[in-house]
């Protein structure tokens, strides 16, 4: 499981020859000519991270001229798993499948692949050949954040973890943690809790609440570590309306919405790392434009997550769309760039 | 024309007319008993009076001015008063004796707040004149008694300025001290020139308290004039035709005894009561309504929590619960059919066969076959109609439904069975047939218990008739040593 | 045994308040209170649309939807339309007032049975507010899909009533503390609030002493929905964010502190003051709870632990 | 409008399929089909146990969670304690009824109101569940906290439950469909199952007739446990996963497949060959409007709004 999701050194060496071959014309493939049906299948919609990746993968394929049927599992995962086998008896051309656990998966997936529909799933652990397994990298995103966070406290002092297990990221993420724990032994946990919910950041808030009580004065809690968006969103408005802002929060996913609160002037919410959610939906869209096309995917695409810190953006609301001019790398992957998209998004755009 | 007039009133309900070209005056002031035997009509009558029910023909005046009562409502707003026979029909269980008093007040009000001092110390006066001082505002009404219910809903009669208000049946549950208290209030109403309808069965209270009364048999009006009638005269009034019933033959028991209760302790009322059934003997036991023949029935099989010996063909029983009871052959065929009876959305089929299935179903499979024959032949002989098994018990009629509730207990192995108020709701004919259903069961050797407030009955079916006031005994006697008139005589406190 | 009955579930929270009081010093304080309060200040109203429905012996599983869609309105209505303050709050108002009254036509009118209707209901409410945001969240510089970012922001008037103070106290716990008590009022002193609890208590009844029943039946429905329209215009300026179903969290707790509310003081019958506590209840444990560093996991096995210890009390006392 | 009344339910069912198979072509299909009852079995079982509760005039909220509990029993049985098809299968479906044991306590020893006991139950089952995997799930080859990773498997032989297939169909719907076959049977056909019915039906009646009321109210609370564990185990066993809180989402699901049945051929009374059908609606409706490209958040609206028009026909057809 583990090799599944670190970053594999050879698909990204693909990755960057394809980027040369971008700015040459070329022919629409065969398979391509007519529209392309896909379904995207989630295993929840939770937040705003998953509206933008939804909305990337919409963008996407929009751009070239495809169909596109979103499902959401509510994440129940023999709902996800009903799902792919009504997309295969729907024939369509190619599976997105977002989160969900190679366990329930399998059976239907393998069923797909034998029917000749590609699938690209999107941080899973799914381990077929031919399905390419695309992740944000759990691990290096915990990792960075939690760096970030023992470098400003200088290796020393009292945070508060938020977390809840149950889903693969989290459960990854959590791994790191335990390490970091390890690492910095003078970094203490003072409480640790966490719900997931249809309204996680406000259960999240009224739960800080309370610990910011019980911790009243300042300096006895110095971060906030929150493994998800949500999390991290909840912490900052109960500091923020506690008038706590000396306590850093860390956390870890970006969307618009974070990033509008992480601008707030004094907001504690001072480090995140992550990827871009639409990034991740246009690049999973465009691999499986090139399976469609048959050409070669790697198995598995890992990809890069960058750290935003607060104090890199600028004095102005900005939205993801702008990041990229102040963090170097984001959302601007370049991967799975095949010479006939251009094409194929020109001749969409005619239309 | 001063008074209350009710003229030529007719009801049906479908195809029984109940009220046949009834006329009834109240003038006011006055108490005016309406009498009656059960189902003669009082009840419908008085539902026609307070608007829950809309006469098929006739008109209502008062003062000699013509209304028609859509509603409860529109009665209301003419003056009458209505304290129904079942008060828990038209009580608000969970909510306090203060708000159960002032309901009609508050809906009726204009304004849409009230203060709730002032409120509460009419509510005191109120229930000061009911004689019910001693409640607690606050409690809820559910936890109040039969007698206590009863006076709530008169103090809310009270409430609102009614100039004629009926009583139907108000002194069933209460006790002497009660029931004075009571007359005393209506004494001085009358002063005050509200007139009373007053509905009871116990004569000796008609001629302590009514001016007037007027005498219902079968829906019509057999005489109206003064209460000095002598007792002899109402009871034939009341009974008509029916009184010179012929005699029961004399019949003479002597079989072992079968069922006999020691003590048995009635909690409703507080008594114990002794009684034995032997075999091939009807055992009746007269009582007014609320005299304690039900509870006294459900404390013989153990549905109610009690205390007392219960003994089997001389073995002595420990039992828990109803299924112990049957267990050992003593059968209980309910009062309430619909409530305690039927499964009223299951078939007649399964109804009936519902004690039988340890036989259908030796082997936990039902023999649908048997079980069709067995209900087959259980409708045939007890005249079911329809005659199909698979009708719905609900889509019965309440006599056919009567015999569904007796008809499941006949095949059984029982000796002892319990009957509480088997005739209830049924017609004449259904009637006779539960009668022959009763004799040949006595005439197998089996034991009967037959509770009824109807004397009629007894004297045409019973052996041994045990009358019973508040809870106690106070009598018993041979079936064909009585008289119709005696037995009312007795059962209304022996005066 | 009375005494338990009556106040058994009072006695429930002062043991679990003097508990956490012992164990945890920062516990008792106005702090903390406050904060109890104004966590619980949007479960309780939607919890008292809930009693309303219960006292007309209806039940309302429509609430959670319904305060999901109002998030969703008053939201959109901000940042999507600009709208001034007033506008985002009577929209979704009248939206919980007309879902009501679906409510009140399915179960009245056709005669459905309430618990199937309003499940109906909530699935349809729910997707009404997904269809409409395409299952987008709404929030303050939004990038809308035509381009460019939303016009409009939650202004700080709207933020007022979930995040402000007044005096020191949350304006929403004011806000949950006068519509308790104008609430509680309405029904124990006004000809109105009667005739609610006896079309609940006996309809027949009712009918017979001339109240008007199914009038009164669609108002609760109308009510219980305008309740829960305010609630979720209280999460939507607490969060400052029009988060799609993230009113559907609330049914439960709400379902759970009406029914505790139930037993306080013996009622035997919902009533406002009793779901208060209630919810109360339910906020006091889950912050000490917090506090106490339990585990997530592990709260829940306390909250139906000691719920099912607030209702024995009363109930077998009654016995 | 007799006809409507008993085959109300069944004409929707129809007037649905139909519609779906003449506007989609690959709707109407045998592999489609067979999909359908796959994703179908599990909430079907749940909803087979809640039909019990319904029968004797129960209810019971808690089925949600006990299918969790099952789901974590039989993945800790065998990946983490290494046991054996038969463990892995009795551990969880004893658990199930120890469950039903408790409602049954809560609900007739302390006669506590059903809805709210078994709310209570659920909050304390779904906390044990989490509790005992403190919030992980649970998963082939998982890292132990320890050190190490976990000795058992998925095996092959509990795989089959949820995955496999016999004679070309899934052994998930056989096992489903044996269920509704035999728990008809039962139902209809044996003394005990017409007690069960006499129960709900009218429980003084019930006991004055010499039955066992409480005995078999108890005996149908264990009944709904057994069968939401059974919904747990064929859930791990389809998703090859621990996976906490998985059973949460078939409460719902559950409920409206038992309520819609009760329409079914007019039986007005619950029964599992309806609760199979009702099943079955959501579940065309489910895959018809997802393979239509009605995109998931609208789903909620089509069906609530043919709940309520498959509820009216019978409702409206019986006035
Ligand atoms: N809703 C109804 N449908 C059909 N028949 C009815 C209905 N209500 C009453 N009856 C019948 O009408 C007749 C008169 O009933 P009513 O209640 O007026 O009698 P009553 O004189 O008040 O008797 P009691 O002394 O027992 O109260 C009875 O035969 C009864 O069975
Ligand atoms: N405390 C009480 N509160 C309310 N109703 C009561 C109470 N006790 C008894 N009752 C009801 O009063 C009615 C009369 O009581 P009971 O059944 O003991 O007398 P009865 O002689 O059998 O009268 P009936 O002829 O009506 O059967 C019954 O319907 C009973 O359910
Ligand atoms: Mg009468
Ligand atoms: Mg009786």
């Amino acid at each position: 499981q583990d090799a599944v999701s670190k970053p594999a050194e050879q698909p990204k060496q693909e990755a960057k020859e394809e980027a040369k071959g971008e700015t040459e014309q070329a022919d629409i493939p065969e398979a391509l000519q007519k529209p392309i049906k896909i379904a995207a299948i989630m295993q929840m919609s939770i937040g705003t991270f998953s509206s933008q990746y939804i909305a990337g993968v919409k963008e996407q394929v929009a751009k070239f001229g495809g169909d596109v049927q979103i499902y959401n599992a509510d994440n129940d995962l023999t709902k996800m798993a009903s799902y792919v086998e009504t997309a295969i008896n729907q024939n369509v051309d190619a599976i997105l499948l977002d989160h969900g656990r190679a366990d329930a998966l399998k059976a239907p997936v393998e069923k797909a692949l034998a029917k000749g529909i590609h699938v690209v799933a999107f941080d899973n652990d799914l381990n077929i050949p031919g399905v390419t397994v695309i992740d944000q990298d759990d691990y290096s995103l915990a990792w960075k954040t939690l760096k970030t966070l023992a470098e400003d406290l200088n290796g020393e002092g009292e945070i508060v973890t938020i977390w809840v297990g149950g889903f693969t990221p989290m459960e990854r993420r959590h791994v790191i943690y335990e390490a970091f724990q390890k690492r910095y032994p003078n970094i203490k946990e003072v409480a640790k809790f966490g719900t997931a919910s249809a309204n996680t950041a406000l259960d999240t808030q009224t739960q800080m609440e309370a610990i910011l009580k019980k911790y009243p004065n300042k300096g006895d809690i110095d971060a906030v570590f929150a493994t998800w968006d949500e999390f991290a969103k909840g912490a900052t408005r109960a500091i923020q309306q506690a008038g706590r802002t000396e306590i850093k929060v860390y956390g870890i996913d970006l969307s618009d919405e974070d990033l509008q609160i992480i601008q707030q002037p004094n907001s504690p919410w001072v480090a995140t790392t992550a990827t871009d959610p639409a990034e991740v939906g246009r690049v999973q869209v465009r691999f499986a434009y090139q399976k469609i096309a048959g050409e070669p995917t790697p198995n598995i695409y890992s990809l890069e997550p960058h750290l935003v810190k607060r104090s890199d953006l600028p004095n102005t609301a900005i939205t993801m769309n702008d990041l990229h001019n102040y963090i170097q790398g984001w959302g601007q992957s370049n991967v799975a760039v095949s010479p006939w998209m251009k094409t194929l998004e020109a001749k969409v755009n005619k239309q | 024309m001063s008074g209350l007039r009710m003229n030529e009133i007719v009801h049906s309900f479908g195809d029984v007319t109940v009220l046949n070209g009834v006329n009834f005056h109240v003038q006011p002031g006055e108490v005016h008993a309406l009498l009656g035997m059960n189902g003669a009509g009082k009840s419908t009558l008085m539902n026609i009076l307070a608007g829950v029910l809309q006469p098929t023909r006739g008109t209502i005046a008062i003062d000699g001015k013509t209304h028609t009562f859509f509603s409860p409502k529109d009665a209301k707003r003419a003056g009458i008063g209505h304290v129904v026979q079942e008060v828990d029909a038209a009580l608000f269980p969970a909510l306090s004796v203060y708000e159960n008093v002032l309901a009609e007040h508050i809906v009726a009000q204009k304004q849409p707040l009230f203060s709730k001092t002032k409120q509460r110390s009419f509510v005191t006066q109120l229930l000061a004149r009911v004689g019910l001082e001693h409640l607690s505002l606050d409690a809820p009404v559910q936890t109040c008694t039969l007698h206590e219910k009863q006076l709530i809903l008169l103090a809310r009669v009270l409430s609102s300025s009614a100039r004629y208000i009926i009583l139907d049946e108000p002194t069933a549950s209460l006790s002497d001290e009660e029931t004075n208290r009571l007359f005393a209030m209506i004494e001085q109403l009358k002063t005050q020139g509200v007139a009373f309808i007053y509905i009871s069965h116990k004569l000796h209270e008609i001629k302590r308290i009514c001016d007037r009364m007027t005498i219902l048999r079968d829906g019509t009006v057999v005489y109206e004039g003064d209460v000095s009638l002598a007792t002899e005269d109402i009871v034939r009034h009341m009974v008509g035709r029916r009184a010179d019933v012929r005699q029961k033959h004399r019949r003479e028991i002597s079989g072992e005894p079968l069922f006999q209760v020691k003590q048995l302790y009635i909690p409703k009322t507080k008594t114990t009561v002794d009684l034995t059934v032997r075999r091939g003997e009807i055992v009746g036991i007269a009582g007014l309504v609320g005299a304690g023949k039900t509870e006294l029935a459900e404390s013989m099989i153990a549905h109610v929590k009690t205390t007392g010996e219960r003994i089997v063909r001389g073995k002595k029983q420990a039992w828990s619960s109803p299924k112990d009871a049957i267990e050992a052959g003593v059968c209980f065929i309910p009062e309430e059919r619909r409530k305690q009876g039927l499964f009223m959305n299951e078939t007649v089929e399964k109804n009936l066969t519902v004690r039988l299935l340890s036989n259908i179903a030796p082997w936990q499979w039902i023999d649908k076959r048997r079980e069709r024959t067995i209900a087959t032949s259980l409708i045939s002989s007890l005249h079911i109609r329809p005659s199909s098994p698979t009708a719905l018990a609900k889509n019965l009629s309440g006599g056919n439904q009567q015999k569904v509730v007796i008809g499941k207990w006949l095949q059984t192995n029982g000796d002892v069975f319990i009957f509480d108020e088997p005739t209830k709701g049924i017609d004449v004919h259904a009637k006779e047939e539960v009668f022959a259903i009763i004799r040949s069961l006595a005439d197998e050797g089996k034991g009967i218990i037959y509770f009824t407030s109807e004397c009629q009955e007894l004297l045409h079916i019973a052996d041994t008739i045990y009358v019973m006031v508040d809870g106690r005994f106070i009598k018993r006697v041979k079936a064909y040593e009585t008289t119709y008139e005696q037995l009312v005589h007795d059962m209304s406190g022996g005066e | 045994m009375k005494f338990l009955y009556k106040y058994g579930t009072i006695v429930a929270i002062v043991v679990v308040i003097a508990f956490f009081s012992a164990t945890l010093d920062s516990f008792f304080t106005y702090a903390n209170f406050s904060d109890i309060l104004r966590s619980i200040s949007i479960v309780t109203l939607v919890a008292i649309g809930i009693t309303f429905s219960l006292i007309v012996d209806g039940f309302d599983l429509s609430v959670g939807s319904t305060a999901s869609l109002a998030t969703i309105a008053s939201a959109s209505a901000l940042v999507l339309h600009r709208q001034e303050l007033f506008v985002a709050l009577i929209i979704p108002l009248l939206l919980g007032v007309l879902v009501g009254l679906c409510n009140a036509f399915l179960t009245i009118q056709l005669r459905l049975p309430d618990l199937l209707a309003t499940l109906a209901v909530m699935y349809i409410v729910n997707g009404v507010q997904l269809t409409y945001t395409k299952g987008f969240s709404i929030y303050n510089d939004m990038p809308l899909p035509e381009g460019g970012v939303a016009p409009g922001k939650f202004i700080p008037s709207f933020l007022f009533i979930g995040q402000g103070e007044l005096f020191g106290i949350p304006f929403s716990v004011l806000l949950m503390l006068i519509i308790v008590v104008c609430a509680h009022l309405f029904l124990t002193y006004t000809k109105a609030g009667r005739m609610f609890y006896m079309t609940g208590e006996n309809r027949e009844a009712a009918r017979l002493t001339g109240i008007p029943v199914n009038r009164y039946r669609a108002y609760a429905y109308m009510i219980s929905g305008a309740f829960a329209a305010l609630g979720g215009i209280v999460l939507a300026s607490r969060i400052g964010t029009g988060q799609v179903s993230a009113g559907a969290p609330l049914l439960m707790d709400a379902v759970a502190a009406a029914f505790i509310g139930f037993s306080v003081f013996g009622a035997g019958k919902p009533n406002v003051i009793g779901t208060l506590l209630g919810s109360i209840f339910i906020g006091v444990l889950l912050n000490g709870l917090t506090m106490m560093n339990v585990p997530y996991y592990a709260q829940d096995i306390v909250k139906g632990a000691i719920l099912i210890f607030a209702l024995a009390l009363s109930h077998i006392a009654k016995k």
